[in-house]
């Protein structure tokens, strides 16, 4: 294939929407047609990731700061580019959205029986929109394919979801539009900026590294704009108290929507502060870094004090979202390596937990339609293998060591206790009512009697379940015994990244900071 | 070497699990037995148990000073210079640990096979038995903290696992949450407790950590004491929930919902004893900071004391053992709250052996009762079950202290250094001995209802083994809900339990009788032994002589006589305990009721942090947040229809506009014109 | 300005009183026939400003070709309805309209009191004017020259005023066929 | 004494570079009058011979334009008009919109009933008023021009004439815009007075060189020649003939006018706006004064049109108050074109994004609509994914790329027009124009909310899309995609457009 | 009384284009509205003359001619709509033409 050695990271891109338009060949009527258009989407996410995976064995960690770099001059009046690349912070979140599609997309294959072929469509063009956010080094073209990302998302929701689908996907939508807006307009302030300072315009991420900008105090310009771009990212996490479209839009959207929402999209508000939040704005960052650590740890004991009430098993998932991704913000703010390393991972756990999470619910709400706890009850003796998944992955997500999650917490919690132990002792009290409000649930769906006779005669787990089912939960303890396979790859990238963000700061670090600023 | 300590039950673990997961719990595929399932984890177990006495006996052989055997698997994490090596690392303290697991373990294991005969599922029974062994190793070797802590939330995860068993009955279930919650709050403590070690050394490693400290009771440079405090008082919460201490004490006695066997493994002989291991692990910290000393011997001796209070009056048998061990556990930490470290772990083992005796013998009385436990239900099984009377009689008599048994020895090391460390007192002393005396009553008053007198229940006529199992009748696995073994009073066919279980039976026996031993007093090997690790004991504070020794002795002796003989005399007429307990109803309701703390509890946290998070919940992400932003839309919308209302559709209106535009415009070019 | 006062007031107070009576009087009849009077009051004071052709045209288009339209279209509509004398609109409209034009008007008045209009002599003087030939000849000459374009719209912007006046006048069509 | 220089020779003869720039608009006054003789057959049906002779005219009209490239600005009739790239630029657009229109409504006109060859004739002329509109140098060729624009367009919202509301909204139309007209009228003969010209460039180049010029009446001649055009482009608070005009209109007729009258409106503006120097040139006093009045009318146009189009339930109407709001976006880039890089190449080129979306929607729109353009409420709607996925598809594509979403054009027209004004330091004002925008979206998405989330209600009508439009549509998808995906192309010709003036 | 002063012939064109404005905004009448529009236009005529008058230049009166026109092409299409409305509503009241609002 033409340029596939040049143009890699755009092959990856773009060969989920190469398949999704020549999807919209095959004709999707019946269930021959059906089958077809669900096979063959399921063959380009898997072509992707086979893709990817090649992405992973060839990137270098101690080779260029971004690799497989593509630029091609796009908007030359504004200094907007078509730039990619690579770097350790793109390459696991790129290989977990790969990861996560197929089984998405195998996941909806008996979910999702009418308008097939659109619904199809849409995951395909989301994972394309999601990609290109992940390698962009141009915030135009990063921009571009942020708000891309939402339209699929919107119909998917809007068409696919629940009762009260209008509303969340409406929800959805403008809550991340409204973020996102300003931080457009703190992108064209940048690209000016940049003319002003160097000459020319730029959106090049790497261009705007260089700027130097006034910071240091409330109503300084770094400050602003630091908080334009944190508004985005942080609906987008979502941070306490811009968290009210997830709870809504993860219990109407689809199960596949659901899996991507939360393993993917909410990662974009943390990759967002990593590669453009925090490098470009180093000393409001310093100036922030409390009141986001602050907002962080609400979020974790708020997150899962309210998901202990929730009577809806989805919604459950959704606040314990809230609380998980407080940790990656306290993780991050921590600005050491420990923290931020543990908060990246932390994004990844999150992705396959909760991920798995909702595939589980899936699962159950195939075969009853309802997601209300109290519908359940017992279901351990109808399904035992679907309650052995299940618990693994309700285990890892109340972070048990051995899993992924013990992994990011434990590194989070230890990087942000140098920077301030008093939060970190709060935050810290999420690891006890994250067990509580997820082992309720699991006791309140799996175990006791069985007394709703609809839940007599469930089948468990199919040959195809499994098949989504065993690649996360293999995940899951991979990424909890050996986290080493992805520290590797991912160290100097994030060394950089504390760099970057740590040069500009006034203030010489603390003595416990010692060890991170090598 | 070591790996292959932990590897085996893993192995063992892996072969069950997925044999059962595939090959059992799928609708419609054959339910396995308990042989062949019982079989490979007794197998598995028993292979480490023989790993660990050669690692033992190689220990043996080797320089005090440099006793330990090391192994580095692989890397765990390593961010930045933050390092965790998954490596094993036994030394004197914790060898005793593998040995008490993996041979406890293997007996236990052997016992099950019986037990669970008749369960639905054993091989998830046999399954999660072996990743308790496995975390429980994991707990004891692993050379820092990290790993340390994999084991110790992983045993908490079988102890919920387990307790939770016959999850079908939610009162289980229930129980199994609690305890895994209660501990995680225990956990938090640890959590906590590491961050500031690590913050403040650098390190989790165990043998850093040590070398940092130097010789006893000196403090690294640069460290504050009350830094050190700090860390031991975090970790000793880790140890309130492992070891259930008061106040996180109140998951143990529910714990008891899970399989007998479970009991006496998980929460009698080895899992609890963790947060001794811990202390003792890192005795240099506690030797550091006597603040930190005093809380642990404080909350031991109280423990001790006040689970001996409730111990007196449950009518569970295996309630009754529960709060017996929550108030052994809490000798433990006296011993080492008071500086005898090796006197606690020696209490470990000795503990190990009777009070898994008692449990197993409990669960034998319960299984040829046929789910009974209430004590007031049985009566008279003397004659019944011979060896499990025998058996029972002796680690009976090892709990309450009765002298030349090994529950005596330890016990006693751990009153006398109570009393006579320098970090001791005469009133732990005299909490601790108050306890022993109480001990020893409801020690004798369980065993005298259950074995001696008349049978309290409808003894069926027809003897032999007519298993007519209730979980054969409901298709499911309710069977051991004792809930059932209530209505079954009527015509129980009691009998004595199988070889299979009554076996480990007499090796514990044996083992109660001649383990205390190696622990005989001025003479003690164990201290010796243990002696590099935890340091040796204190010498006696001054003025207390060695004859005072043998005083106190005698008096806890005579303590424990009393409260045997009190108990004989009270429970041999029953109408008497009814009269005495009319006397003092308000005391008996109490105790009964456990000092009312689960309730206590329930109302102080559970139930207004419950309200308090749907207060949250609604009151505030739904009627603050999400009111605020869909406020935002309907502002907008608002406005929107505010402003149409000019829109009248009446030309002249709209051409007026054009007129009120221009004087504005032109009022304002001419106001600024000057 | 060199015009005879006299004639100037009372064309002005002409205009104004009979502009008045078109925008207060009840009849339409009544109102095109006051504005006949403005226009020839206007056509006055254009003679005034020596703007002959302008008068003249004045007088033709406005009165000649404009108002008889009107009144041709009145008298077309009110053969059929009787109620065709409409009042005026909403009290409270015409106290705003009043008051805005009231201001407006004081605005524009210190305005034009305000500013000079001297400082850019043309060189089209009276004298001039004569010389070449009179006011029509230069603006005839004008139009041909200079103004050709503006000149060459119009007629474009008759024609389209003709096409649009025939569509939207023409009787009922059914199916595109005229 | 000197005598009068009245007839001067040189004005009277025209080069060969004259002719050849005034091609265009030969071509479309040609095609307007053979149009004309057309419609007048008798023994034929004109329907066809003049749908394909204003068809044809337009297109060799575009043709013509996209061949002329003048190499600088070519000034006519004593520098009355103007033949440079941006009234090029601007023809090329007017006659796109109207070719398009002219597509789309053939099939529609044959469905209600008006299938009058005035139609197409009229299309024809009010696209020589644009074109002259956008080239006119002289206040009076400028009204004329918006006069025949206007004339030929007041017919055509009138054109369903049995329908009361086409007439209602004929008649407000025609009184407001005659009212403007004099309003703007009234300004130029004040600018006369002060400056002695009606010249566009005359008018600022006096009162530069002469400030004495600048005197109230000048300001006040300023101040009603910016209403009278702020009126026509319908800014707040102006705006309010327009909903009204555009929802009794005829369906493509409105969005005719979306775009063409829009965009004509527009491209005078910008020459009367950079010409009178308003943003940077006359005097300070002026250019204070105007910025601050243009910075309150975007304001409130943006905030009226987005507002209150949340409330529209009746898709038409909406358009109209959401293309009010986009007249607030274009404002902005008024408010700050002189202060930026890109100038006003960014509000050229946003009027050229929204002109193809809007036309784009309106072509949709009019293959929806019913018998007397009922069906255009958003319930009408539901589930026409289902029935027609494709213009359902094309709909959501023009909607999304008004609400400013990439990767559409009007995505890359905002970014351009609001990075423009960034840098021109206005970052109030942008936050406020992003903001309504996000306002904005909420109702564009409502549309796809009813398109692709509601069930279908009642009888699925089959819906007859003719070739004409369906290349329409088609062409405009492509092109808004098009331009969204790679803007640079647009920005360039709109740049040049903008220097060439 | 001896001159006229620019600013009072000026002055009385704005009375008549304001009474004209006034018009169009106080009749119901369409008919009376589009006269109104008429007046408006003819003041505006008569600032060009006279404005043409005060500068010497002729420009102002050739406006006045295209003026003219444009208002004569105007009325007749105004009359038109207003021909055709009455035909669909029987009326030329403004308030008759109030259906399309908000």
């Amino acid at each position: 294939m033409a340029g596939i050695d040049t143009h890699f990271l755009s092959w990856i891109v773009f060969l989920p929407l190469l398949f999704a338009f020549a999807g919209l060949l095959i004709p999707a009527k019946g269930t021959a047609g059906q089958t077809a258009m669900r096979l063959w989407t399921l063959l380009g996410s898997l072509i992707t990731f086979g893709v990817s995976v090649s992405l992973y064995i060839n990137y270098r960690p101690e080779g260029a700061d971004f690799q497989f770099t593509e630029t091609v001059p796009w908007i030359s009046t504004l200094g907007a580019s078509y730039a990619l690349g690579v770097d350790g912070i793109s390459l696991w979140l790129i290989l977990l959205t790969t990861f996560l599609m197929p089984l998405a997309i195998l996941g909806s294959f008996s979910a999702i029986e009418n308008r097939v072929k659109e619904y199809y469509f849409l995951l395909l063009a989301l994972e394309t929109a999601m990609l290109g956010a992940f390698v962009s080094l141009d915030i135009f073209l990063f921009y571009v394919f942020w708000e891309a990302m939402l339209i699929p998302m919107y119909l998917l929701i809007g068409i696919w979801g629940g009762k009260e689908r209008i509303y969340a996907a409406m929800k959805f939508f403008l809550y991340t539009l409204v973020g996102s807006l300003l931080m457009l307009v703190a992108i064209f302030y940048l690209a000016h900026q940049h003319k002003l300072q160097m000459g020319a315009y730029s959106t090049n991420i790497l261009d705007l590294y260089k700027l130097q900008l006034e910071g240091g105090t409330f109503w300084s310009a770094q400050s602003i704009l630091f908080l334009a771009f944190a508004l985005a990212f942080a609906i987008k996490v979502p941070l306490f108290p811009l968290h009210t479209w997830l709870p809504d839009a993860h219990v109407q959207a689809p199960t596949a929507g659901s899996v991507i929402l939360a393993a993917v999209l909410l990662k974009m508000g943390g990759y967002g502060f990593m590669r453009i939040g925090f490098p470009i704005f180093p000393e409001s960052v310093a100036y922030f870094q409390l009141t986001f650590m602050i907002l962080g740890t609400i979020a974790i004991v708020y997150g899962a004090w309210v998901a202990m009430v929730q009577p809806d098993i989805k919604k459950l998932v959704a606040y314990s979202s809230v609380s998980h991704m407080g940790y990656v913000i306290i993780g991050l703010f921590s600005l050491n390596e420990i923290g931020v390393t543990g908060s990246y991972y932390q994004m990844l756990n999150h992705g396959i937990s909760t991920g798995a999470l909702f595939l589980l619910v899936g699962v159950i709400y195939e075969r009853r339609h309802t997601r209300d706890i109290s519908a359940f009850g017992g279901i351990s003796k109808v399904m035992p293998m679907f309650a052995i998944v299940f618990m693994i992955i309700t285990l890892s997500s109340v972070a048990l060591p051995g899993t992924n999650g013990f992994v990011g917490e434990f590194l989070i919690l230890l990087g942000a206790w140098k920077v301030n132990p008093g939060l970190t002792a709060v935050a810290t009290t999420g690891v006890i009512f994250g067990a509580v409000y997820m082992l309720w649930m699991f006791q309140r769906v799996m175990f006791g009697p069985v007394t709703n006779p609809e839940n007599q005669k469930l089948k468990d787990l199919s040959l195809r379940e499994w098949t989504v089912l065993a690649p996360l939960v293999a995940a899951v303890f991979v990424m909890g015994i050996y986290p080493n396979l992805f520290f590797e790859k991912l160290e100097p990238s994030i060394q950089r990244f504390i760099m970057k963000s740590t040069t500009n700061r006034t203030a010489p670090p603390q003595s416990l900071f010692s060890d991170n600023s090598k | 070497m070591l790996f292959w300590i932990p590897l085996f039950p893993l192995i063992g673990f892996l072969i069950n699990g997925i044999w059962y997961a595939f090959g059992q719990a799928p609708a419609g595929r054959k339910k396995a037995g308990a042989g062949l399932p019982g079989a490979i984890a007794t197998g598995a177990i028993f292979a480490s148990f023989v790993v660990s006495l050669m690692i033992f006996i190689q220990l043996l052989g080797q320089d005090p000073e440099h006793r330990a055997v090391e192994q580095i698997l692989f890397n765990w994490m390593s961010v930045g210079k933050f390092h965790v090596d998954v490596a094993f690392r036994i030394d004197a303290l914790n060898t005793l640990f593998t040995l008490v697991i993996t041979g406890v373990g293997t007996l236990i294991h052997l016992y099950s096979i019986g037990y669970m005969g008749h369960d639905e599922t054993p091989g998830k029974f046999f399954a999660y038995l072996n990743l308790f062994c496995f975390a429980m190793l994991m707990l004891v070797m692993g050379s820092s903290l990290p790993v340390l802590f994999l084991g110790w939330e992983g045993v908490g995860l079988c102890s919920y696992l387990l307790i939770g068993y016959w999850y079908t009955d939610i009162e289980k279930a229930k129980a199994g949450k609690k305890a895994f919650v209660v501990n995680r709050i225990g956990d938090f403590g640890f959590l906590l407790g590491m961050f500031l070690i690590y913050s403040t050394f650098g390190t989790l490693d165990f043998e850093s950590l040590r070398h940092l400290f130097g010789h006893a009771g000196s403090l690294p440079e640069g460290v504050s004491p009350q830094v050190i405090t700090a860390i031991s008082l975090f970790l000793f919460v880790g140890c309130m929930g492992k070891s259930a201490q008061i106040p996180l004490y109140v998951w143990l006695p529910d714990a008891m919902a899970g399989p007998t066997p479970v009991s006496a493994l998980i929460h009698a002989a080895t899992m609890v004893t963790s947060g001794i291991y811990l202390v003792s692990r890192l005795n240099f910290f506690y030797t550091g900071s006597p603040t930190a000393m005093s809380v642990v011997a404080a909350v031991g001796a109280f423990t001790a004391f006040f689970a001996a209070t409730i111990a007196i009056t449950q009518r569970d048998i295996k309630k009754v053992l529960a709060y017996s061990t929550v108030s052994q556990l809490g000798y433990m930490f006296l011993g080492c709250g008071v500086g005898a470290f090796s006197a606690g772990v020696f209490h470990v083992i000795t503990h190990a052996f009777f009070k898994a005796l008692l449990f197993l013998g409990a669960g034998s009385v319960i299984h040829g009762m046929h789910e009974e436990q209430d004590i007031w239900k049985m009566g008279g099984l003397k004659s019944k079950m011979p060896r499990t009377y025998w058996t029972f009689a002796v680690g009976t008599a090892a709990i309450c202290g009765v002298p030349l048994l090994s529950g005596f020895f330890s016990k006693d090391e751990i009153l006398w250094k109570a009393f006579s460390s320098p970090s001791g007192s005469p009133w732990l002393w005299f909490l601790a001995a108050i306890t022993a005396v109480m001990t020893a009553f409801y020690m004798t008053r369980l065993f005298s209802l259950t074995f001696l007198g008349a049978p309290r229940f409808e003894v069926a006529e027809h003897a032999g083994h007519s298993h007519d199992h209730p979980g054969h009748d409901h298709g499911h696995d309710h069977g051991h809900g004792h809930g059932h073994g209530a209505k079954k009073v009527k015509g129980i066919a009691v009998h004595e339990s199988p070889l299979l279980m009554t076996l480990p039976l007499m090796i514990l026996a044996v083992l109660s009788i001649v383990g205390g031993y190696v622990g005989w007093p001025h003479a003690s090997w164990i201290e010796h032994w243990l002696e590099p690790v935890v340091g040796g004991g204190h010498e006696a504070a001054s003025g207390v002589s060695e004859s005072l020794e043998w005083i106190l002795m005698g008096v806890s002796v005579l303590g424990a006589l009393i409260g045997i003989l009190t108990s004989f005399r009270v429970y041999r007429n029953l109408s008497l305990v009814e009269a005495m307990t009319r006397n003092v109803q308000w005391l008996h309701k109490i105790l009964e009721n456990k000092w009312y703390i689960d309730e206590i509890y329930e109302a102080v946290f559970v139930r207004p942090i419950q309200v308090f998070s749907q207060l949250l919940w609604k009151g505030f992400d739904v009627a603050v947040i999400d009111r605020i932003v869909v406020g935002f839309g309907r502002v907008s919308q608002w406005t929107g229809e505010t402003v149409r209302v000019i829109q009248t559709g009446s030309l002249q209106v709209y051409a007026l506009m054009l007129l009120a535009g221009l004087i504005g415009t032109a009022g304002f070019l001419i106001y600024g014109w000057h | 300005m060199d015009i005879s006062p006299f004639f100037f007031y009372l064309f002005a107070g002409l205009a104004i009183a009979c502009s008045t009576m078109v925008i207060l009087k009840k009849n339409p009849v009544t109102s095109a026939f006051s504005l006949v009077l403005v226009f020839f009051a206007f056509a006055g004071i254009y003679a005034l400003l020596d703007a002959h052709l302008i008068a003249a045209l004045q007088v033709f288009v406005y009165t000649g070709a404009i108002m008889v339209l009107f009144v041709f279209v009145i008298m077309l509509l009110n053969a059929d309805v009787p109620s065709f004398d409409l009042g005026r609109s909403h009290f409270l409209m015409r106290v705003s309209a009043g008051f805005s034009a009231l201001v407006l008007l004081g605005i524009f008045v210190w305005a034009f009191k305000e500013s000079s209009f001297h400082s850019i002599g043309g060189e089209f003087t009276l004298e001039k004017i004569e010389a070449a030939g009179g006011n029509t000849q230069v603006i005839s000459e004008l139009m041909f020259s200079e103004y050709i374009l503006p000149f060459e719209l119009t007629s474009i912007l008759l024609l389209a005023a003709i096409v649009g006046a025939v569509a939207i006048a023409k009787r009922k069509l059914v199916g595109g066929r005229v | 004494m000197e005598p009068l220089k009245t007839i001067r020779p040189e004005l009277l003869t025209m080069s060969e570079e004259q002719i050849r720039v005034l091609m265009p608009y030969f071509v479309v006054f040609g095609g307007a009058i053979v149009a004309m003789l057309g419609s007048v057959l008798k023994k034929l049906s004109p329907k066809w011979p003049v749908f394909i002779i204003t068809l044809a005219t337009l297109f060799a009209g575009v043709w013509v334009s996209i061949g002329l490239i003048p190499e600088g600005p070519v000034t006519l009739f004593n520098g009355m008009m103007a033949a440079d790239s941006f009234s090029n630029f601007f023809n090329t657009v007017f006659l796109l919109a109207a070719a398009l229109s002219v597509m789309v409504s053939f099939r529609y006109l044959d469905r209600e009933g008006l299938q009058l060859p005035e139609y197409n004739v009229l299309i024809l002329f009010s696209v020589l008023g644009m074109m002259l509109l956008a080239s006119a140098l002289d206040f009076i060729v400028l009204f004329i021009a918006l006069e025949l624009m206007s004339l030929a367009v007041y017919v055509l919202v009138g054109f369903r004439r049995a329908d009361r509301r086409s007439n209602e909204a004929a008649m407000k139309y025609f009184i407001l815009g005659s009212a403007a007209s004099a309003v703007l009228l009234y300004g130029t003969a004040l600018l006369y007075g002060c400056t002695g010209t009606t010249a566009i460039k005359g008018v600022v180049h006096l009162a530069q060189a002469e400030p004495a010029a600048v005197t109230p009446v000048f300001v006040l001649g300023v101040a009603m020649v910016v209403f009278g055009f702020l009126f026509k482009v319908a800014a707040a608070p102006f705006h309010m003939w327009m909903p009204d005009v555009y929802e009794g209109a005829p369906v493509p007729v409105t969005g005719f006018m979306t775009t063409g009258l829009k965009a004509a409106a527009f491209a005078a503006f910008f020459r009367v706006f950079i010409n009178l120097g308003l943003a940077q040139g006359a005097t300070e006093v002026v250019q204070r004064h105007f910025h601050d009045i243009f910075w309150v009318c975007a304001v409130l146009t943006m905030v009226i049109g987005n507002f209150v189009a949340l409330t529209q339930t009746n898709l038409k109407r909406m358009l109209a108050y959401s293309s009010i709001a986009h007249t607030g976006y274009l404002l902005v880039g008024f408010v700050t074109g002189t202060r930026s890089e890109l100038g006003f190449a960014a509000g050229t080129m946003y009027v050229v994004a929204y002109a193809i979306m809007n036309l784009g929607a309106f072509a949709v729109l009019t293959l929806l609509s019913g018998k007397d353009d009922s069906g255009l409420n958003l319930h009408d709607l539901s589930g026409l994914s289902r029935r027609h996925p494709i213009l359902a598809f094309a709909l959501s594509v023009f909607l999304l790329s008004m609400a400013g979403i990439p990767p559409t054009a009007g995505f890359a027209a905002k970014y351009l027009l609001f990075s423009s004004a960034v840098q021109a330091g206005e970052i109030s004002l942008v936050v406020i124009a992003v903001l309504c925008s996000a306002v904005s979206v909420y109702y564009y998405l409502r549309v796809l909310v009813y398109m692709y989330m509601h069930e279908p209600i009642g009888s699925p009508q089959t819906l007859r899309v003719s070739i004409w439009a369906g290349v329409a549509v088609a062409a405009m998808v492509v092109l808004t995609l098009q331009v969204g995906l790679i803007p640079e192309r647009m920005v360039n010709i709109a740049k040049k457009a903008v220097i060439g003036m | 009384m001896h001159q006229i002063e620019p600013w009072v012939v000026l002055s009385f064109c704005s009375i008549i284009f304001f009474i004209g404005f006034t018009g169009v905004l106080i009749r119901r009448n369409i008919l009376v509205i589009l006269m109104s529009i008429e007046l408006m236009l003819n003041a505006v005529n008569l600032t060009f003359v006279t404005f043409s008058k005060q500068l010497n230049h002729l420009g102002g009166q050739m406006s006045v001619f295209f003026i003219i026109t444009v208002a004569a092409a105007e009325s007749a299409v105004g009359l038109g709509l207003v021909i055709a409305m009455f035909r669909t509503l029987r009326s030329v009241d403004t308030d008759e033409i109030q259906i399309l609002r908000e």
